[in-house]
């Protein structure tokens, strides 16, 4: 069994609106970070899967992003695994 | 004496603070617009309840920000009493006015109830007016209260009297089930649930009425000798 | 991606993707006089969409009484508003999201509550409670657990945060609902009785404006959808986000922009965006609007003009200002940070005319897209046949009172309303846990009281006599705390139109609601119809919501639901209304059936007339200390949920000639149980007697810590008052135990 | 006047209880996912900026860092940035 530390992160779909990025680029503008834009703000998530094989550990990644750590209605994700202490 | 209760964009309880200042002591109240830059006329300054900025990013950490906030911090300075109620006690976290941090409830819900308070402090400008050790009730209402601070800070403000109101059963996971807590100078408070929502016999307590009271006689003592000075 | 040519468009039939049937489309084609372009023909799309015409509902609708000398402004508007006395008024309206919820639970829900909110203060209304009806599966299904808590995080996620008290409710399961949960929002609002505003866009060239947030692709076509009998087809829409904290800014400025005077007319853009409003706003008018596409802020580049008219973006409000008072509006949204754009002028000429890049893009008279939406007389299937039926008795009355108060429709909601900021605005005088919430008149001693209510078990049973329960149990709840019933708004949740069934059960659905509302003297001034509640082809069982709204004068008369701990050992409890024993749709018949059962319970109107004044009375003259109605579960879940609100137990009596199990759960409308005072029982009876209400001393609290049941002077059984709050207490919180597991992060 | 891209994510210290990631690690052990440990939860925030050079950039993201997007008292951050189109 080897032991994976995978990196998750989950942000909304570009066509849906994202009230908290909206609100905290403006706030970026009003402390005079002007040049912030396009601000869009997700999740990141950080945990460690067991499996026998990387390939069976991505598997099992994938599916846990599908059913639970995003929301496929509004949501995409991306992730990135490698073994631990490797 | 008069008051000042901050308004930013998104607080929703500044109207009920105003309204309980009113009933419990009678004095005068300004809803003063988060662009204020001086606020040294007031005698009392309260940060009200709501969500401010939508609690985006974190709650408190956008309002922060406001010259409000800045002009809070010179009264602070001061002397000046600041009470922080809820939404008001994240933006005084997030401001370093008050030690620690305010997380999403351990059980990641909202929660609106009645509460019963134990109250730490009878001393300060804020509490005088309650017995210690008296328990009260006060409701809350927020989804981010569960104080945090790292344990020499926690230890600090035990040993030096600053946890004003403790939570009889913790609604939220607060360590030392803190409620409230008072600034280094004692004429900061800040705490989770909401006195101004405890003033008449038909909100269920009156027990809020005090809190307000005390802040009134404190500064009205102050004034009186003042004058009686000059 | 190229739009179709008008040509395409006709012979691609591409219109039936728009929402239009071929006739429909014919229709608008002789309408216009030649063929519409895209945009035109998605604004008609929309427009004689189910959710925007009512075209199927429309021709019932028109037998609801919508009149009474209390009525400032009937159906027709943003909201309905009624005279509360002493100068003021109340606004209030019930719409549904139930299809959005089904799809995103948490941003359906919020944004059904957002889109509330803005028909409100529309109307100059400061907005002070929210309520919501809830209808959903059973919750032993992780995906129902999923909608549920979802759906209630959604409501007080925008709710609380734009500092709105959500004060009432109610919540319902059934496995009519697995596959199409409802869910409906209710929102009151404050004026003065003379500051009623519009949503009319009149006077010639006055200058129409979008203000709030930017436009962008969300939700185009949500309102056609909802209409869609394909549940694939419902899902296409993109989902809507709701921003609380621009939707709170968005509040305070119109509200201060309309205080200033310079508002001629002003509407929300809810389903169907632009669209809806301009159209409906010029029809209002008699007049029409020109709109300058390419001055709407748009948060997406390269948006069309059909995009835009159909985008559902939220928190926007399309507001009419009388010419040259613009920089009081400019002055207003720019302290809130929000932006205002001129976008267009009212005209005269009853054309809704959009220019884009200096050219006209589409040109549609209003009156045919709003006044002569097409209206459907749908076929209506026979008349539907009741019967009483003989339920059998196979559970105890013990096992039952337990399994009545675990079942999660009856058992206690809290895991629901505290999750809700009761009391922002602290003019929370009753919340929810009592059978109506009081909000108090800020600076008056007067408090508005609300409630809803709507038992589809009764109406699928028999639709007539359910839509009178409905209308009765949610007017009756008012009456229980002392207040005087005003007014109702609704929201009909029915199924598939299309089907004779179901046309019937709404047409009689109607009937029933309009009886009891004449009866009672509660006109219906708004109201929200959702059609096509179905899943895999099985519609829902026929669920008509009632929001009723009413006022009492002086709040130390309130009646709350169950007395004081400490007063209540030694009250003598009271039953008003009649004694029953019929099992018919009672929920003990479903428990023990597997589904509804025989005829709807026993109403009739009159009598639930009385009752309600007989409770005013009793509030008015102070005689009684509490009082609870009685409802599903009958008289053996009011009389538990009174005595574990109080934690008190009692005795009660059951009349010799009743069958015991049948008293017990009955659900026979108009009546009441009152707890009283020794010394004011007889005063009590005078009351009842003076208006004709049967009343009964049922039993007393205190002297003993659990619930006898006596009859014929013996003890029948007895029942642990323990057992029935850990019955009624735990049944959600541990159902939902597994919740977490279906909860997406 | 330069663009670049950047990602930030922010997440709450190793010694401060995160009752989320706490959930979401319970919820993938009902659904089976018995090998997910120490789940945490943090924030994923995606932005551009602008500047004359990279250095000056990253000093701009640092202070967004620093006064805005995280709180010190509970939070750590860490972010990448690069230019865009490049
Ligand atoms: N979804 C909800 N939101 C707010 N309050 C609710 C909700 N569901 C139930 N409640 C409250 O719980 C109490 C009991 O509800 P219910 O059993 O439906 O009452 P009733 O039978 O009197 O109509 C009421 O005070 C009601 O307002
Ligand atoms: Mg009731």
């Amino acid at each position: 069994m080897k032991t994976f530390d995978v990196e998750v992160r989950v942000w909304l779909k570009p066509s849906v609106f994202d009230p908290q990025g909206h609100a905290v680029e403006q706030a970026l503008h009003t402390l005079g970070f002007d040049g912030a834009q396009n601000v869009r703000i997700g999740k990141y998530m950080h945990l460690t899967v067991t499996g026998e094989s990387e390939e069976e550990a991505r598997k099992s990644v994938e599916q846990m992003c599908e059913r639970v750590l995003s929301n496929p209605v509004m949501e995409t994700y991306a992730y990135e695994l490698k073994e631990t202490g490797v | 004496m008069k008051w000042a209760v901050v308004v930013f964009p998104g607080s929703n309880c500044d109207e009920d603070a105003a309204q309980a200042v009113r009933e419990a002591t009678g004095d005068a109240v300004d809803l003063v617009w988060h662009d204020a830059t001086d606020l040294s006329a007031y005698d009392a300054i309260i940060l009200p309840g709501g969500f401010s900025y939508g609690d985006y990013l974190r709650s408190g950490a956008i309002a922060r920000f406001s010259p409000a906030v800045e002009a809070v911090r010179r009264e602070v300075a001061e002397g000046k009493l600041v009470l922080g109620i809820c939404n008001g006690f994240q933006v005084l976290t997030e401001s370093h006015l008050l030690p620690g941090a305010l997380l999403r409830n351990n059980h990641l819900q909202f929660r609106c109830e009645m509460v019963e308070l134990i109250v730490d402090n009878n001393t300060s400008p804020f509490t005088r007016a309650y017995q210690l050790g008296e328990r009260i009730q006060i409701p809350i209402a927020h989804g981010e209260g569960r104080f945090h601070a790292d344990p020499e800070t926690v230890a600090g403000l035990r040993n030096e009297g600053r946890i004003a109101f403790r939570y009889a059963d913790s609604p939220n996971g607060s360590v030392a089930d803190i409620a409230g807590i008072l600034g280094e100078g004692g004429n900061v408070l800040g705490l989770m649930p909401h006195p101004e929502r405890a003033i008449f016999d038909w909100m269920g307590s009156v027990d809020g009425r005090r809190l307000f009271q005390s802040m009134h006689q404190y500064v009205e003592e102050g004034l009186a000798h003042a004058r009686a000075n000059a | 991606m190229r739009e179709p040519t008008p040509e395409q468009i006709r012979d691609e039939r591409v219109y039936r993707s728009l929402g239009l049937t071929d006739a429909e489309y014919d229709l608008v084609v002789e309408k216009l006089g030649r063929l519409p372009n895209y945009v035109e023909a998605g604004i008609f799309g929309v427009l004689w969409s189910e959710h925007c015409s009512y075209k199927s509902s429309k021709v019932h609708l028109r037998r609801f009484p919508t009149s009474g000398p209390q009525v400032l402004q009937g159906p027709g508007e943003n909201a309905g508003v009624v005279d509360i006395g002493d100068g003021m008024a109340v606004a209030f309206k019930m719409e549904s999201h139930n299809h959005p919820s089904a799809v995103e639970p948490y941003q359906g829900a919020a944004t059904g509550v957002g889109g509330i909110l803005r028909d409100i203060f529309t109307m100059g209304a400061r907005p002070v409670a929210f309520l919501d009806s809830l209808r959903f599966g059973p919750l032993d299904d992780a995906r129902t657990r999923y909608l549920f808590s979802e759906v209630v995080a959604g409501i007080g996620g925008y709710g609380n945060c734009v500092g709105i008290p959500t004060v009432g409710g109610e919540v319902q399961f059934s496995p009519t609902y697995r596959g199409n949960p409802l869910v409906n929002a209710m929102c009151v609002g404050i004026l003065p009785a003379d500051g009623i505003v519009r949503g009319t866009a009149t006077g010639v060239g006055n200058p129409v404006f979008v203000v709030g947030a930017r436009t962008g692709r969300d939700g185009i076509h949500g309102a056609t959808f909802a209409s869609a009998e394909d549940p694939e087809e419902k899902e296409r829409s993109a989902v809507q986000v709701g921003d609380p904290f621009l939707g709170k800014l968005l509040m305070e400025a119109c509200l201060e922009l309309i205080a200033s005077g310079a508002v001629v007319g002003i509407q929300d853009m809810g389903a169907a965006g632009l669209t809806s409003s301009s159209a409906e706003m010029a029809s209002r008018a008699g007049g029409g609007l020109e709109l300058v596409l390419d001055r709407v802020p748009v948060r997406e580049e390269g948006m069309t003009p059909y995009e835009m008219m159909l985008s559902e973006s939220q928190e926007r409000m399309l507001v009419v200002l009388e010419r040259g008072r613009e920089q009081v509006a400019f002055d207003i949204f720019q302290r809130y940070g929000l932006e205002v754009a001129d976008v267009g002028r009212v005209t005269d000429d009853g054309r809704l005319r959009l220019i884009w890049h200096g050219e006209v893009v589409g040109d549609m008279p209003v009156v045919a897209l709003v006044d002569e939406a097409p209206v459907y007389e749908r076929p209506i299937g026979p008349d539907i046949t009741v019967e009483s039926a003989s339920i059998p008795t196979s559970l105890s009355a013990h096992e039952a009172w337990l399994a009545i108060l675990a079942h999660p429709s009856v058992a206690d909601k809290r895991w629901v309303y505290r999750q809700y900021d009761t009391m922002v605005r602290a003019q929370t005088v009753m919340g929810p846990g009592s059978d109506a919430a009081l909000v108090k008149v800020p600076g008056m001693d007067k408090a508005i009281a609300m409630a809803t209510d709507g038992n589809s078990r009764y109406v699928a049973l028999n639709p007539r006599r359910g839509g009178q329960i409905a209308v009765a149990e949610a007017v009756r709840n008012l009456a229980t705390t002392g207040a005087k019933p005003l007014a109702i708004t609704n929201c009909l949740n029915f199924g598939n139109p299309e089907k004779p069934e179901v046309m019937r059960q709404l047409s009689d659905a109607i009937d029933g609601m309009a009886d009891a509302c004449k009866v009672l003297d509660t006109p219906v001034v708004s109201g929200n119809v959702s059609l096509y509640n179905e899943s895999r082809g099985l519609d829902i069982q026929p669920t008509p919501v009632v929001g009723a709204v009413g006022v009492i004068d002086g709040i130390a008369k309130r009646l709350p639901s169950a007395p004081a701990r400490e007063v209540a050992a030694g009250l003598e409890l009271w039953l008003l209304g009649r004694e029953d024993d019929r099992l018919d749709g009672t929920l003990y018949g479903e428990l023990v059936c597997g589904q509804p059962v025989g005829d709807a319970p026993y109403i009739d109107l009159a009598e639930e007339r009385r009752l309600h004044e007989l409770l005013q009375a009793i509030a008015g003259a102070q005689v009684a200390v509490a009082a609870h109605d009685v409802t599903e579960g009958g008289i053996a879940a009011a009389v538990a949920e009174m005595m574990i609100q109080c934690d008190v137990g009692g005795e009660i009596h059951a009349p010799v000639e009743m069958e015991l199990l049948g008293w017990l759960f009955s659900e026979a409308q108009g009546r009441a149980l009152v707890a009283v005072e020794k010394d004011c029982a007889a005063e009590l009876a005078r009351l009842a007697d003076t208006h004709a209400v049967p009343a009964r001393k049922l039993g007393s609290l205190g002297a003993t810590d659990d619930v006898v049941v006596r009859q014929a002077g013996d003890t029948a059984f007895t029942i642990s008052l323990t057992a029935l709050r850990d019955a009624f207490e735990r049944a959600i919180p541990m159902a939902l135990q597994s919740a977490a597991a279906g909860a997406s992060a």
